[in-house]
């Protein structure tokens, strides 16, 4: 999970990594008191604000209240803005980059720096990114920020702000089950490191124990959300054909199938590794909600049984009134009578992935 | 021979009496299994498919495990596992989804630096084929042969091994890694072990976009596998994940994506299949 | 260093140990409030109060005042009182034992709990203590608590306490950098496991991190603190040869070698590994301020060179005037300088320690 | 052949800059040893005893160091040990004392189960005669040999080593295992090694009150010990630690006092000298 710039940052704080003073405000009202020149930063959980007008300055209460009502109104890569940061303006000197992710090739937290920040980092040449792997076992010791004060350019007392700066970061890292914690740009003002953007996301499997983090609802369209709280793994898609099967890996292969056969898939939904009727059943609510021209039904039953799933298609189509094409692979424990009693209501089901495809495929042809 | 465990591993089940650990336990068992016992906390002195319950690991250590089917609820896996490897049982299977992500970094280190072998988490298991089962793969679509396989995903790995037992290719071994970012074990470590495992003649890998484990694996059998591997990468059509933005992207370098799998696969000489059922069609090209 | 209970209390509190509802008194007037009955106890560093009257009981204001008038006035095992902590009285159930420790043999940390709590933990039987070594790198997880609950017979929501206490005793064991914590007896009282008493000892070599703790003079002798402040390890004996030596296995071993040859030292005191006229000449700043009959100095030169010994000797020969026999060995770098220069001063010194304690022990027996 | 370390270890010193790190340096130089390069973060390019010196260990690895020492504040030795594990530095010895005990701990842990040897903290190094020397022991007193010294002392090392070259006992090591609480190694780990090492013909054991390191060797000598073993104790004088209590002597339960060791070492055919000065006439007797 994404958070807002103002609540990275409100952990940094927390952690003792240095922040520009400001404050956030969800209407021009909530600002109150402007010393000097401020800047007025649009809160999305998209990149790029800065071309798109979402940030801009001002020096007084008035101006800065004005430029809010401006950025508020506006519709960042389709995020509304929801809120601004009101923060002190820096003294930029340089800008720098910092970083901390998980890299699942060594299965270890991976510290990225690099004295080229304040651009997207994709752009620094490789050589200018200065990369350490993490030992979790021994974690960020102060020499750590030895290493890389020594590549990043800094000594004396900086090195000793960087240093610290990292071993803090990290225990965010650490704390809050962090995904990846950056800082882009790291700006030294006036003699300090400062964080001038964060970027945190959270491992969303460990919200039960941050308490404190609400789960940001901007990243997943209503739909989506609706499902995911029924407990689907649901995405919508572009295409028009809905789509149900089981376990991430094999909807994604039938997904790919539909694409390399012509069709365009409306939805991605795993029912996982359930047997319920009404699991099967309910999926199709939200399959229903995209609105799609046909249905493709692909299971592989180990522990889930394909004579549920029959049941519950069965009872989708009458409680539904499906009159749509409906699609069926049925193939595992129970296959047969599975595929029987889906017969018997009057639905195609195939053994294999191949037949149920090339049929689904015959039926779109012939619809169009 | 085989890989990992065989038909003497003594299994325990932590979870046994969960609606997962109960079930796949019999279903285990079915598949010719030693389960010895299983543990669940305040449920000591209970029987599972007749196997004795125990409220520790340390009393089930009586049956001398060495693995363990850790099916509890996410939250309670990492003790389970540190429980399980601070008794010495060798091999960890987490079947459980959505553990957070430094648990499994913590379990998966420690693993690592201490000889442990870790599976999952979120993943079906292992399945040795007329020796052993730990994990959820069905019992129905294995026979014993000489293809080995290994997966990062549950089900499409059983519609590439029922594949394979209906196209007449048995299987020595079949590897579910997990589906999470960090697990136990990477495509890298089980190729070794194939490739010393004499009961394996043929490998399938069934990838998935997202990360460079496939290109590590292709970099690897093309200086370290002598024997035929053919694969399968899941998420051709998927759009490329936005989360980790730009950083993450550093790591990868172009690479994670279905494309650059399918394309150091083939540089490594490693057919890679269209469609999931071709796989049996694609493995003939190459395994006689 | 050793905490006082009610210090010790204050650190369980901050990491979720129950403790009884109490507060410290350092003299009558600090209690102003009492609910029904109350226990008042003497805050020393050292067991066995209760034998000695340092525990009493009350049930108003008054007489609270009245029983710690009584309790501040008394001495206990040497020990002034210097507060005392007054706490509401448990209607205890059960009593039980719990410690966590550091294992020098197995180099990590160790937990014994038992049933048989609120007695000394020796006069337990070794099968009533259970015992579990901490893998460091594991920690002290849930399954810990389910182990030792088990064999303590708690189980059901007693075991989730029990868990919660031991884990969180442990983070305290760790961040507090301590060497011992200890609750005897942790009680059940009316369904709920408290800490009724707390012995908790910090590495002193950490407590620079715990600015919190300030540190405890009452376990050394004013003079022990004096020549601590300066830099020496020194403990007062109650004997009459002033000791001198570099090294703790070796004043150790000089001590021992007194002994053995009839003289009982006065102190120990290492000089350390350092090499310098004032810290020799100091030394005998503590050591005659103990009331020697004698002293020995015993140095084997390393690092420290028996000239600058040497000249150390002569030094506080003059400017404290000593005219105590004062016996020397010196042995290693530039011994035969250093040798040379204390003979110029009138000084005995030896080129071994055999030789130097036999001659002491003729001039001991020569003053007798 | 010989213990831990040898003439072709390639030592730097962590602290070199300091006022001990530098002392040190030298005296190990003019002992032979190869002193291959200093850290001192922030005195990167400076020489000490022409050493080059470097701001971290990270930049001296160019040296291909496999030891280092430790001279560095009590406060930072827990990141200059880690620094040094992290780059792969096999033998760390740590001079400083007043380390806290728990850094001593999370050291002392991770080393042992990763393979490091860490000697110390606070002890005088090892020396290994005619070969090389990594920490603070005079160069004087050695004198090449056949006996193996191990103690839990610092000066009370240098008259016992002392006492044996006066009487022609030269040494093949002398390690000083460190005065602390948690040290890296004990008595047991180096019996052990003592008892591979050709050069070594006998060993003297120079021990102290506290603990139970040496009752445990006595166990160990007993069964796996051939060469012959002797030892002094120090600290039958001392009165009875008081601060760890009960709970402190319950792990002990009577063993740790002077009386105990010395019956210990008995019972395992180890002569206890009274005097330090009586080890070389002790010695005599079990090893001609």
């Amino acid at each position: 999970m994404n958070l807002y710039e103002y609540q990275g940052k409100e952990l940094f704080r927390k952690y003792g990594v240095p922040t520009p003073q400001g404050f956030v405000a969800y209407k021009p009202e909530d600002i109150v008191n402007v010393e000097g020149e401020v800047v007025v930063k649009a809160q999305v959980l998209t990149g790029g604000r800065g071309k798109s007008g979402g940030v801009k300055f001002a020096s007084s209460v008035e101006e800065a209240r004005q430029k809010a009502r401006e950025i508020l109104a506006m519709e960042i890569k389709g995020h509304k803005v929801h809120a601004v940061l009101v923060e002190e303006k820096l003294k930029i000197e340089k800008e720098y980059y910092l970083s901390i992710l998980i890299d699942r090739s060594t299965r270890a937290p991976l510290i990225m720096a690099s004295p080229e920040g304040g651009v997207e980092i994709e752009s620094v040449p490789d050589e200018k990114i200065y990369k350490y792997s993490v030992n979790p076992e021994i974690g960020v010791q102060p020499f750590v920020g030895r290493i890389l004060s020594k590549k990043m350019g800094f000594s004396g007392d900086l090195a000793k702000q960087f240093t610290k700066i990292l071993i803090n970061l990290y225990r965010l890292f650490r704390e809050y089950d962090a995904e990846l914690v950056e800082i882009n740009p790291l700006v030294l003002s006036e003699g300090k490191l400062i964080a001038a953007d964060s970027k945190v996301v959270i491992d969303t499997d460990s919200l039960y124990r941050h308490p404190d983090l609400e789960e940001n609802a901007e990243e997943k369209t209503p739909l989506e959300l609706e499902a995911n709280k029924a407990g689907y793994a649901f995405v919508e898609l572009d295409g028009n054909i809905g789509v149900i099967a089981n376990g991430a890996g094999l909807t994604m292969a039938t997904l790919d199938t539909l694409l390399l056969y012509g069709l365009k898939p409306r939805n991605f939904l795993d029912l996982g590794g359930t047997d319920s009727v009404d699991i099967t059943k309910n999926a199709f609510r939200y399959v229903l909600k995209a609105n799609p021209q046909a249905i493709l039904v692909n299971i592989f039953g180990g522990v889930t049984k394909c004579d549920t799933v029959a049941q519950g298609i069965i009872a989708a189509k009458d409680e539904f009134k499906i009159d749509l094409p409906i699609v069926v692979r049925l193939s595992g424990v129970h296959e047969e009578e599975g595929r029987k009693m889906l017969a018997d209501a009057g639905i195609h089901a195939f053994a294999d992935m191949r037949h149920a495809i090339e049929k689904l495929k015959s039926i779109m042809e012939g619809s169009q | 021979m085989s890989v990992i465990v065989d038909e003497n591993t003594r299994i325990i089940v932590q979870g046994i009496t969960g609606h997962q650990g109960s079930f796949h336990s019999g279903e285990m068992i079915k598949f010719g299994a030693k389960v010895v016992a299983g543990v669940t906390p305040g449920k000591g002195g209970m029987k599972v498919h007749d196997v004795p319950v125990y409220d520790t690991v340390e009393e089930a250590m009586v049956h001398e495990p060495d693995a363990t089917m850790i099916a509890v609820p996410a939250r309670f896996v990492k003790d389970a596992a540190f429980e399980a490897m601070y008794h010495g049982i060798r091999v960890v299977y987490i079947l459980t989804e959505k553990v957070p992500l430094h648990d499994a970094l913590e379990i998966v280190t420690y693993a690592r630096s201490h000889g442990y072998v870790v599976i999952g988490p979120n993943g079906p298991g292992i399945t040795v084929p007329g020796k052993t089962k730990i994990g959820i793969m069905p019992n129905h679509i294995f026979r014993k042969g000489t293809v080995a396989v290994a997966s990062r995903s549950g089900t499409l790995t059983y519609e590439i091994v029922n594949a394979l037992t209906l196209n007449g290719y048995g299987q020595s071994v079949v590897i579910g890694l997990g589906g999470d970012r960090i697990t136990g074990l990477n495509f890298v470590d089980v190729l070794e072990l194939f490739e010393k495992d004499d009961d394996t003649e043929a490998i399938v890998l069934v990838g998935e976009i997202g990360g460079t484990a496939e290109e590590e694996a292709a970099e690897y059998i093309k200086k370290n596998v002598s024997k035929p591997v053919v694969a399968y990468i899941a998420g051709r059509s998927a759009p490329p994940g936005k989360r980790m933005g730009h950083a993450g992207a550093i790591i990868t370098r172009g690479k994670g994506t279905a494309e650059s799998k399918i394309k150091a696969f083939n540089e490594a000489g490693v057919p890679v299949a269209e469609f999931p059922w071709e796989i049996p069609q694609v493995l003939e090209k190459v395994y006689k």
